[in-house]
């Protein structure tokens, strides 16, 4: 059933709230400041509840299916955590009530950054960015505020070919040159390239590591080498930071700045596109350009301090998503160190089963242990004219949510699968199965692949003319 | 571990089926030396019972964790939430969902945030709004970049001393790299912006000017508009207090070109700060250049009307370093959370909100002064105001706190070093007379 | 898509919820005594959501669209009532805390006795009974106790053909034989079919008003008249009392005992099938028959008495459904008087508006002014070979949960529309529009109706073979 | 008013329509002399905000409003109950559909039921389950009607008098009007039902006896069953704490032929005793004798699996005054509220809870005695156990309720008058040792 846009439903005189009973006089504005009320849709409360209901039904979830998203590391989101954060002394609590009033709140953010320090190896946290690519941001603002104290700025910056586009994005920002580095034919970086192309005028370089064709870069620790060694500086993408927690610590290998995404390894929930969180973690010596304010512990007294010269500044009007760190740190609670390296062991598991058991039927350009995803092509089906697309859209016909496809650019047609270590065996083999079948409906039926989805409330939709002639309001 | 369905029989039958004798052996391909060798040095697990009582053992050390007088704004406000806000948008259908890169299983995400860009256009007078930013300090920061890259010569940013000092200092980390420049616009002895001032600056690609302002009063838009005009500049407007457009004439009404702003109050906890809502509105002249996602609607296959992510080949996935912006994650959850607030509240009902939230801070405001606190500004205001208090009032205030859970303003001179002994109240509905006469009683003791 | 059923998914050694850790030592119990540990399905946590998450989305439901049922009164459960009951101080508190540490409990009851008692006009209310059904066998059990003090019980109870089906059942729990009652032509009771049956073995007669046909009973003193003057009492159901708040009390009109539903009347959910509430308010005569225990308000303290030696006993193990009483109390505060009375007066406009637009296209058997529901018959889609189900299970196609179908059994093949108030006219409009649509559809293209419904998830099932050979278990 | 949609304009539409002037005039078949002349004397409808003041107030007067210890069972019991298990059971579709009469639309409802069932069967060892029931008492008073009307010649019932006291007194009203007679089987000197009494009796259609019983005894179902056959009659066994199932032999396995129960501890709050939820089972040759709802599976016309209300034709819609019971609503949220904690915890979740349960139980039972309160029954018990305290205790009982918020025992004269100074004690999974210790010391001092 199509649910009409809200305005369709409007009918003068309607009210879907409840007025406060006025307890003080009423004190009418100047009428030159005032405006016309703005044209909100009026409506009842059960038409509210009853719209969004309904929207709600046609959406995907984790909660209704597996999510084997690459590079998105759509795992279980606990309710437990939902709980946290709605506690009324976070929910409630006003930002500038003071640091006597907000002690509670303080040292949640001060143990969730030594809890993160400890997970990636770095002795400095901090929690202020909004989401991933916010983190890279204030990374990167970082690596270049360090540059300018050391007297000389740099102009380039290194980017392998298979990392996320926020990465060039975050440095475009921050004025520096992306460089793309080739990755080798093992699918990794290897450190003659590195080495050819760092020089005295590069800032650094961005690896994301295990990168996102899933494989781990085990040359890192040369890579390190060598942009330390021209007085450059490493960032880390910690996107993929599910696949080894517990394994290695980015702040051993020589990365001197990493972000985490707490909307993919640490279990919040990604709500259709946000809020997340993107912590950036550093090495010692970036410690004074963290930006403020940063908590501090005294006596077992938490404060907030600004006091920070060469801090890079201010990233959030406050400090952050506080309400995603409360559930970051309640997982963490939950899990355990134990439960955290298992969770990555499983991860990696359920990456390498599928890469097993598909890689008869699907190409796999690198056939090596995968870390916690797997890249596919659609090599094995374009004698029948089927993409990666037309599988993926196929997939939702068998009620499971597409991976993520064309992405990384550096393989052709790119079908990249990460399960999570929160599906089952059980759930794997079905999606193993629908992928077989697809890919046996290429042979035998392909314009049913063409076609689909068939099952949604929509058929594919037309993003050509969407993009062309936009029509963004009703 | 709940979270964790492997059972002993499916790890071996797996580990059967990728060739590894165990768990560690998957790591093969990592070398030895790269190996943690502390490990993680963590708690144990707490089961949900023990996480229960943790937690709770946090809240209860902030103040907000029992009934309080929040009379502070300043950036975060303290409205009554509908209870079908929270129980529609913690629906799994919504909360658990990713970026509705798959339009055909993402229809209700999308037709919400084109629905939440269309009320936001409504509220703003705008013609175009995004489907949200981080908050809105960085979508501000985002109008700045977007007025200077626009900009065919002029590389300097006119940004008024009142805006939110947060928001300021944002904008400044951002432009940090950039090369661009950020020129200060003074406040004059009413509390706005000084339009003198800024007339008199060149080489000015965008003008940024918050209305109501950080003190609460309400700036004449319309002057610094003709004024940009003249300097053929960006007029770029922002707001922290969105129920403030349910009474004022809209940012688009003045003919504003880019409107950034913190849609908090639209129906979201405070959180201690976040996550709120950065919302991004512009002129139709400004589509291409705004930053992060949009939804437009179009047609499927069998021309069904449906919803679908547009316009991204701005965005980083597509352009990477040549994107106007990074930004991926924004806050659409909030989004939504807007949506149904003001789907519920509808015309009538924030405008009503918004009267009350004026009536309540004119209250307040009469009864401080009242009670010999001193009235600095004297112009319009919205549900904000500056008071000058005698010194000694911030020991008062501490005590009140602890005494009533009642918070009575932010003090102004962590933010304005020149402002000792200024505090910026704030009422909203939310607060009774009774309380507001229980503080002036207070204060005159 | 299908979601097995719970233990097909089970699998050895999987467990969903958290385990508390333990502070005391292991006490094992006699192996005796122990059995082996049943037999339950072992799932992740992830697992359990899921399962529900998809359960729940085949179902139909107030907040996914209009549910006009007939007699059942299917209004808004307003949200901010589930967030009264979850109040940690209603939700935890023990039964038997004691007086002293329940008075906010008992307030609640006492107050919500008082403002039921005010909406129907009687002196005292018990709120034990935990559904309708609970209540009319509690309102009998005193009917029954009342003649037994008397000092003569009766054999009899009088109940009207338009009667629900709990009505003579709850009258054979007490022993009463019931002697069916017919309406007149006009669809309500006349006086003198009642004096014909009422004699003086004849406990009294159980009335529903407005009656199922949606009819208010216009001559119901001259029937209470009646019943009285042989002695006998007069029971009124109050299922259908959204019709009339404010506009009449039973307890002015000469009823004795009344039960009313707070899952329809006063907006508590259904829950697919329950847990319902059903207070039950007596005349002054009955008040020393009240179930045990009461609840008592002295100098602003409250307490439970159950010192009441003429009581009927008790109907629960403790106090009733609470956690109900707290969403209709909140209900009752949000609405007000003025409320009340408009929901009733909009529910009974509803129900008119759908009677006038919709008796040109079906059958109406009683052309009379309805209250809050009416009452048409298959008639005219007979010549079709439709009935009335094949009606109902289109409607589900259209959007919409059918009507009540067969009942009121006084009509044949009755199908019975209560909208309530909080449909807005554009939704009856579309309900008004569906039927008509289906009338046409009967003529044009019955076969479409008789294999109705086909857009749910399954079609319709065999409920013979499900009778005959029954399976209640997996 | 938000949850009445009518607009004036469509109030005036509909009039039109139905022909009427006003909508006082709808009510034109009432005989003014049948309308209300005095009005609804009710409060001022409150907004929603005043609400919640209103409501937090009136739960802010119960002790549970915050953190306590509850040391009392006797029917209702605090247990942890996993945040997946609200969430899961308030989604709309469960919360506010109605009985699944069209089971087209009701699948989610009816498979969850079913489900309901098939876990009550293999908890409780019998063959078949029903629907739900309102609670404990009400389920086990049918069960005693069943048993009654399936005796050919017999007309008493025996009832152990250490079945739940509210359980046998809702029994006894039910019976009231039956004329059929309810016989009380004493407890022995152990605090278990006295065997050689039932023995002694004729003339009886069904025994029934609770296990865990009140004072929380198990019982030795096995004698009752033998004893039971030797004089034809049934078996009805009954409990009031779900979880003891988890440890104990499930009745089934001792033969029972009707089992009842109350299913609280399942997943669901308190709420000052209810609404809960009546587990009713049976061996297979009950099953037309059970009273309300039963789910079963079939087929659709394609072949599908699917659900179905079933056997309705022993309900009261369809047998009208010769149904078995007149059962209608029952308590089917909670049905489903208990389906989601069992597939949680799980075979083996529900046995580790049970025994953490009796771990607890037997170190508080420990812990008192140590600290001079006399212990009454030296046999086996699951989570409750009954204590003798010195005269006096009653104070120091209420002394350390208001000082701790420490709940320590129900007291039992009010239910057995020869036993003032016997407390009913309860230690749950939720218990620390800390507050065992406490109290242990507080009884001491």
């Amino acid at each position: 059933f199509n649910e009409p846009e809200l305005w369709e439903k409007s009918r003068e005189g309607r009210c879907g709230i409840s007025m406060p009973r006025s307890d003080v006089p009423r004190t009418d504005l100047d009428p030159a400041l005032t405006g016309d009320a703005p044209e909100l849709p009026q409506l009842s409360e059960l038409d509210v509840v009853r719209h969004f209901v309904r929207l709600s039904q046609w959406n995907f979830s984790i909660d209704s299916g597996m999510y084997p998203l690459g590079s998105c590391t759509m795992k279980y989101n606990p309710k437990t955590n939902e709980v946290q954060a709605a506690r009324k002394g976070f929910a409630a609590a006003h930002p500038l009530a003071g640091d006597q009033f907000s002690q509670g709140a303080l040292k949640l953010m001060y143990e969730l950054e030594q809890l993160l320090g400890e997970i990636t190896g770095f002795p400095a946290v901090t929690l202020q960015p909004a989401a991933g690519a916010h983190g890279e941001f204030t990374g990167m603002l970082m690596i270049h505020a360090w540059h300018a104290k050391q007297g000389r700025q740099r102009s380039k910056i290194l980017v392998p070919d298979t990392a996320h586009g926020t990465n060039p994005a975050s440095a475009t920002l921050c004025g520096y040159k992306s460089v793309n580095i080739k990755s080798g034919p093992k699918g990794v970086l290897e450190p003659a390239t590195v080495a050819e192309a760092m020089d005295e005028d590069t800032a650094g370089i961005m690896i994301t590591n295990p990168n996102t064709l899933g494989l781990f870069e085990d040359n890192i620790k040369e890579v390190c080498d060598i942009v330390h060694a021209k007085g450059g500086l490493v960032y880390g993408d910690g996107a993929n930071m599910n696949a080894v927690m517990g394994i290695i610590k980015p702040g051993e290998l020589g990365i001197d700045v990493l972000h985490l995404n707490l909307h993919k390894t640490f279990s919040t929930p990604h709500g259709g596109g946000g809020p997340g969180s993107g912590p950036v973690a550093v090495v010692k010596a970036l410690i004074p350009f963290l930006p403020v304010p940063r908590v501090q512990k005294e006596n077992d007294t938490y404060s907030f301090i600004t006091n920070c010269p060469d801090s890079i500044g201010r990233m959030h009007t406050f400090y952050g998503h506080f309400g995603i760190m409360v559930r970051a740190f309640a997982y963490i609670l939950s899990m355990g160190g134990d439960g955290l390296k298992r969770a990555s062991q499983l991860a990696v598991l359920n990456a390498n089963y599928i890469k097993e058991s598909l890689k008869t039927t699907l190409d796999l350009p690198y056939d090596r242990p995968c870390m916690h995803e797997c890249v596919f092509t659609d090599k094995s089906v374009q004698e029948h004219h089927i993409s990666t697309m037309d599988m993926a859209k196929r997939l939702l016909d068998y009620g499971f949510h597409p991976p993520t496809v064309y992405f990384p650019l550096v393989v052709d047609a790119a079908f990249m699968v990460e399960p999570t270590e929160t599906e089952s065996k059980d759930d794997i083999d079905q999606f193993i199965e629908a992928v077989k079948a697809i890919v046996k409906e290429a042979a035998s039926n392909p314009e049913k692949l063409k076609s689909a989805p068939h099952l949604p409330k929509v058929t594919r939709l037309d993003e050509v003319t969407a993009a062309r002639k936009p029509c963004l309001k009703g | 571990m709940r979270y964790l369905p492997h059972t002993r029989q499916d790890i071996d039958q797996m580990l059967a089926v990728t060739g590894h004798a165990d768990l560690n052996q998957l790591f093969e391909t990592i070398p030895d030396s790269a190996k943690t060798k502390t490990g993680l040095n963590l708690p144990d697990a707490l089961s949900e019972w023990d996480l229960n009582a943790e937690m709770e053992e946090l809240a209860s050390q902030n103040a907000a964790c029992r009934s309080y007088t929040c009379l502070m704004g300043a950036g975060s406000y303290d409205h009554h939430i509908p209870a079908i806000v929270p129980y529609l948008v913690s629906r799994s259908e919504f909360m658990t969902a990713y970026t509705p890169y798959q339009p055909e299983v993402s229809q209700g995400t999308l037709q919400g945030i084109y629905e939440f860009q269309t009320m936001v256009t409504a509220l703003l007078g705008m013609d175009i709004a995004t489907a949200s930013h981080y908050d809105g300090g960085t979508a501000l920061a985002e109008c700045a970049l977007i007025a200077l890259r626009k900009s065919k010569n002029a590389n300097k940013i006119a940004v008024s001393n009142l805006i939110h000092p947060s928001h300021r200092h944002i904008m400044k980390t951002y432009l940090g790299p950039s090369g661009y420049e950020m020129v200060d616009i003074p406040a004059d002895k009413n509390g706005l912006t000084d339009l003198a001032a800024f007339k008199s600056m060149d080489d000015i690609a965008g003008v940024a000017v918050q209305s109501p302002n950080f003190f609460g009063n309400i700036e004449d838009l319309g002057s610094f508009k003709a004024c940009a005009d003249e300097k053929n500049c960006l007029l770029i407007t922002s707001f922290t207090e969105a129920l403030a457009h349910g009474l004022l004439k809209s940012p688009g009404h003045f003919g504003a070109d880019l409107v950034a702003g913190e849609g908090q109050s639209l129906g979201m906890t405070k959180s201690f700060g976040g996550p709120g809502l950065g919302i991004l509105a512009g002129a139709q002249s400004m589509m291409r250049n705004l930053p992060g996602r949009f939804v437009g609607k179009t047609v499927d296959s069998k021309g069904r009307r449906g919803y679908v992510l547009t316009l991204a080949t701005r965005e980083q996935h597509i352009r990477r370093e040549k994107a106007s912006s990074n930004i991926c994650s924004n806050n659409g959850l909030n989004a939504m959370t807007a949506a149904i607030y003001m789907a519920a509240a509808g015309k009538n009902g924030i405008r009503e909100i918004a009267r009350l939230n004026h009536d309540k801070a004119v209250y307040l405001k009469n009864m401080l002064v009242g009670a010999g606190l001193q009235s600095v500004y004297s112009g319009a205001f919205f549900n904000e105001f500056v008071l000058k208090a005698p010194a000694g009032f911030a020991d008062k205030r501490r005590e009140i706190a602890e005494k009533y859970n009642l918070f009575a303003g932010v003090p102004l001179e962590p933010f304005y070093p020149d402002m000792a002994d200024h505090y910026l109240f704030c009422a909203t509905e939310t607060v009774s007379r009774q309380a507001m006469d229980l503080l002036a009683k207070e204060v005159q003791s």
